[in-house]
């Protein structure tokens, strides 16, 4: 099995729609502890990514990641634009110099992002980030793929997972971002970027299944 | 929602438009990166100044431009720290021989912005430094977050490296003194109302009708505790109760006193607190020399003020005492 | 009630006794009648200004007193003309050789007891007059009320004749100036949320989340009609066409605009206003040559802002650009 | 029938005490198309007669009456403070410089106190101010002296004429003061003022009754 560019564009309208079907759901998740603007960051920052998405270099997979992060780090404020675009670079610099790319590289790729993102924000698992969801997820991509699953079974799977996890984040209390202020009282609600995650995974399981 | 405003997307470029408006001799804007600068900026003997931050304090930190105070300042989106691009290009339209100082409140994204920004900056051969504001004593337990957060106590950092830099001062010179101010300074807040990001268009929290959040945040984050509101003389008490022993203030010192308004207490309320807070630290020999009251730092239209001590010396005092004048002006 | 109070009885005179503290040097307080001084007042080279008025305006006018602007203000309780006592204390305190002048805001009360007042001054052989400013055009129909009232312009009128006494020039040459610019000057205010008066307790009026009261008074009195809530852009289209046609202000002219908060408006939304309307005048082809954001006359804490015009000419200009400073300050 | 420095100090007991209970009721009238401060500022000013009571130089009934007119007006702000003032210190006036005074004192002596009042507001009947209920109450009084009333039934039919004509000011359009501003919209509404002189005439035809 291997990727090409199309699998790419494919995933990140998928991750996109997401994002700005869900504006309003992210806000409301990052109120409860956090300030409320999760969703509108995440969303100003799709949104050109939605408008310009026909026109990012498309040399290759890596490439046009590279591109993509870069206009995500340019125009999301808060905490999420360095997180997401640091992400998504280290995503796209991972899968740079070829066409091609197959599943070992992509959860290679994603454990890039995961280290970028710890690099930027000095979270640790546990900390009620969404490092908590997204890092459970990857294993979890990781363990289905060396059992020999499809590519759509396995991020079915990988959302299972990120959801379960995404919940768990409840009984956690935030350490790190807007949410740490506020010590025990986060104790209680998920965390926003956990579920975001999650909810982004099962969009993208959801358009597997129907690819 | 209660507000005067068309689109709230365009909330913040709308209000940038409306300072440079109002300020077309002196000022320059570049819609691009939400940037607002002296217009005569850079100049290269002198260290150029610059903070960032979410938008949704005002007149923190995009009225805070001018002589004696701010370079220029990017401000992010309410409440959400500038992308990174945004700090790189003002550092870079404002980069001096002397070196540009950014100024950061300690926050989360402000941080990874910033930190970006000067590694983008410094790639580009650009002489800049960072410093961190963390004035606020609400944030008790530092260990597991990123630390106390910058509040209402960045006006006199800006105010005191502002000055130092006029005086032609290097980067290293005006980053000491900054610091120094930044760690005499405390800070403490209370809410009254909750406030309502125009994109969200609902408030962030609700406060009962006889409750106030004692220690919030200025983004709506959740305070130390909520309580029953009480009298404006005990609101005092649990101020300066949190304030004064923390750095600690004590008798015989000299101290600026700030009550910065949220954004929506009446600058009435305001001089109602100085009065009370300026009565008890006299009680206590501690000698307020200098005196602020009035919107400094806000959280939107929150009802509420912070207390602001910074303990004085000569030279503090100096910087405090001369020359700036600002955007946000009165005549 | 969301306020920082002890007794609401103590509210004007704690407020007052803040104003003192924060300003030990120049400020004179005089607790029996409510009365703020410059402590360097009265100067016989030059006419005294006097302003009283209701309190609940704040900085409007115990905080418009320094030099280059008041010399006394002596404010009643909240919503309320001050005792014709307290003005009469007031004038004999800072009579001059040069004469006092009485600055009053157009209302029944205030008229009453600063007619009064005159009255007890005259008779001790000061020399004394009386200004009225009425700068409001939402009263439309005078025939019957005592006029229009005085509201956010009244800023102008202080700065015109403090200037102008500041110069040395004589009572009548300072009365003209001040009528001169009051005959210029036009607002209209918009609230957005009613206001709650401490001893009260309560809103003195309510509107629904969707409703905004135009032409609102700075007293909580109702406006020329209730109306839906709309963007920012038809809210200032609405104020421009109130107050532009009334002088009128045409092509070609110069004016000074103001964009007054009326207590519970953020900043922000102040200068997001400011732009629109310095747009829009611009497309009329009047000029904005002097800029005002901010609060100079509120009405507690209600949200909402007031469009004032001032049509400029040479004094005037001169005038407004003469130095001032005030207790309300930033620095 | 004759008075005294006694009847004076009865009634100005009766009406202190009217204003001081009625703080609330007078200020939410006034709040109605006004500004709420009406009751506030009329019990800052009588509170300060309540506490001085004792203290005021009692020469005669006049020149009591007038020491009291000089504390409201050098205490009670807004438009109340001239008002009630002016109107005390004519009454004071009229009956200064005898012991006693007869019914037909009073009624001079009351309207002198309107003529003061217009003297100060301008205000004619009808405007819808205290002068609504306040001129009818005095035609009444004139009227039952005329006809031999007792004081008891004299001041009963003052207040009966006083609610009346304050319940009529609702029909009224304000024409002066704070309530002018609002146009028709003050049509609806009792006049503040007007139903204060009810209310206090009301307690004091009580207290009468009582005595
Ligand atoms: N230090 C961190 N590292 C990784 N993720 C973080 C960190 N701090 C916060 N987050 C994530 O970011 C989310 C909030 O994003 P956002 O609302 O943009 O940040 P802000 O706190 O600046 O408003 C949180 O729900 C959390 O998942
Ligand atoms: N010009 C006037 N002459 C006589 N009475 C007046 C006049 N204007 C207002 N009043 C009375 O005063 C009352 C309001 O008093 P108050 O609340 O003290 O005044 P303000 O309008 O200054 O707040 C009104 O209800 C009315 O009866
Ligand atoms: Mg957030
Ligand atoms: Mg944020
Ligand atoms: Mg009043
Ligand atoms: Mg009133």
């Amino acid at each position: 099995m291997s990727g090409s560019l199309a699998d790419v564009e494919f995933a990140l309208r998928s991750v996109t729609r997401t994002v700005l079907d869900n504006e309003k759901y992210f806000g409301d998740l990052d109120a409860v502890v956090g300030d409320g603007d999760f969703g509108y960051s995440l969303a100003r920052g799709f949104e050109i990514v939605d408008a310009q998405f026909d026109d990012f270099d498309r040399t290759d997979p890596g490439v046009f990641l590279t591109k993509v992060a870069m206009t995500i780090s340019g125009r999301i404020g808060g905490t999420s634009g360095p997180i997401w675009g640091t992400a998504m670079l280290r995503l796209g610099s991972a899968l740079k110099g070829s066409d091609t790319f197959d599943a070992a590289d992509v959860v290679a790729g994603l454990r890039k992002a995961v280290e970028g993102i710890q690099a930027r924000g000095k979270a640790e698992l546990g900390d009620k980030t969404l490092l908590d969801s997204l890092v459970p997820a990857i294993d979890t991509l990781e363990q289905q793929i060396e059992a020999g699953a499809s590519p759509t079974n396995a991020v079915a799977a990988m959302a299972a997972t990120a959801r379960q996890a995404a919940d768990d984040t409840a009984k956690l209390q935030a350490r790190r971002g807007r949410a740490s202020y506020t010590g025990e009282r986060s104790i209680g609600s998920v965390d926003a970027g956990a579920t975001a995650i999650a909810v982004i995974l099962e969009k993208l399981a959801q358009d597997y299944q129907a690819r | 929602m209660k507000k005067f405003v068309n689109d709230p997307k365009q909330f913040v470029p709308e209000m940038l438009k409306g300072i440079a408006l109002a300020n077309p001799d002196t000022i320059t804007y570049v819609p691009e990166y939400n940037l607002i600068m002296r217009s005569d900026a850079p100049n290269n003997d002198k260290v150029s100044i610059v903070q960032g931050s979410g938008s949704g304090h005002e007149p923190a930190h995009v009225m805070a431009v001018g002589p004696g105070m701010l370079d220029a300042a990017c401000p992010g989106d309410v409440f959400a720290a500038p992308p990174a691009d945004y700090v790189f290009e003002t550092a870079k339209r404002v980069a001096s021989d002397k070196g540009v100082l950014l100024l950061v409140n300690n926050y989360t994204g402000d941080r990874m912005a910033f930190e970006m920004a000067q590694e983008l900056a410094e790639a580009e051969d650009i002489k800049v430094a960072t410093l961190f504001i963390d004035d606020d004593v609400a944030v008790q337990d530092s260990t597991w977050t990123v630390g106390r957060r910058g509040v209402a106590g960045n006006f006199f950092v800006i105010k005191a490296v502002g000055a130092k830099a006029e005086q032609g001062a290097e980067l290293d010179e005006v980053i000491a003194v900054g610091e120094k101010v930044n760690s005499v300074t405390r800070t403490m807040g209370i809410a009254l109302t909750a406030c309502t990001p125009p994109a969200k268009g609902a408030p962030l929290f609700e406060l009962a009708d006889d409750e106030m959040e004692v220690g919030v945040g200025i983004h709506g984050e959740p305070g130390r505790r909520r309580a029953k509101l009480v009298s404006a003389d005990e609101i005092v008490d649990e101020l300066l109760g949190a304030v004064v022993p923390d750095l600690p203030y004590a008798s015989g010192d000299r101290v600026a006193l700030m009550i910065n308004g949220l954004g929506g207490t009446p600058i009435s309320e305001l001089y109602l607190l100085f009065g009370i807070a300026a009565q008890k630290l006299a009680d206590q020999g501690i000698t307020v020399a200098k005196s602020y009251v009035g919107e400094y730092c806000t959280s939107l239209e929150m009802a509420g003020a912070s207390l602001t001590l910074v303990r004085l010396d000569d030279e503090i005092e100096a910087l405090l005492d001369a020359p700036a004048s600002i955007v946000n002006r009165i005549f």
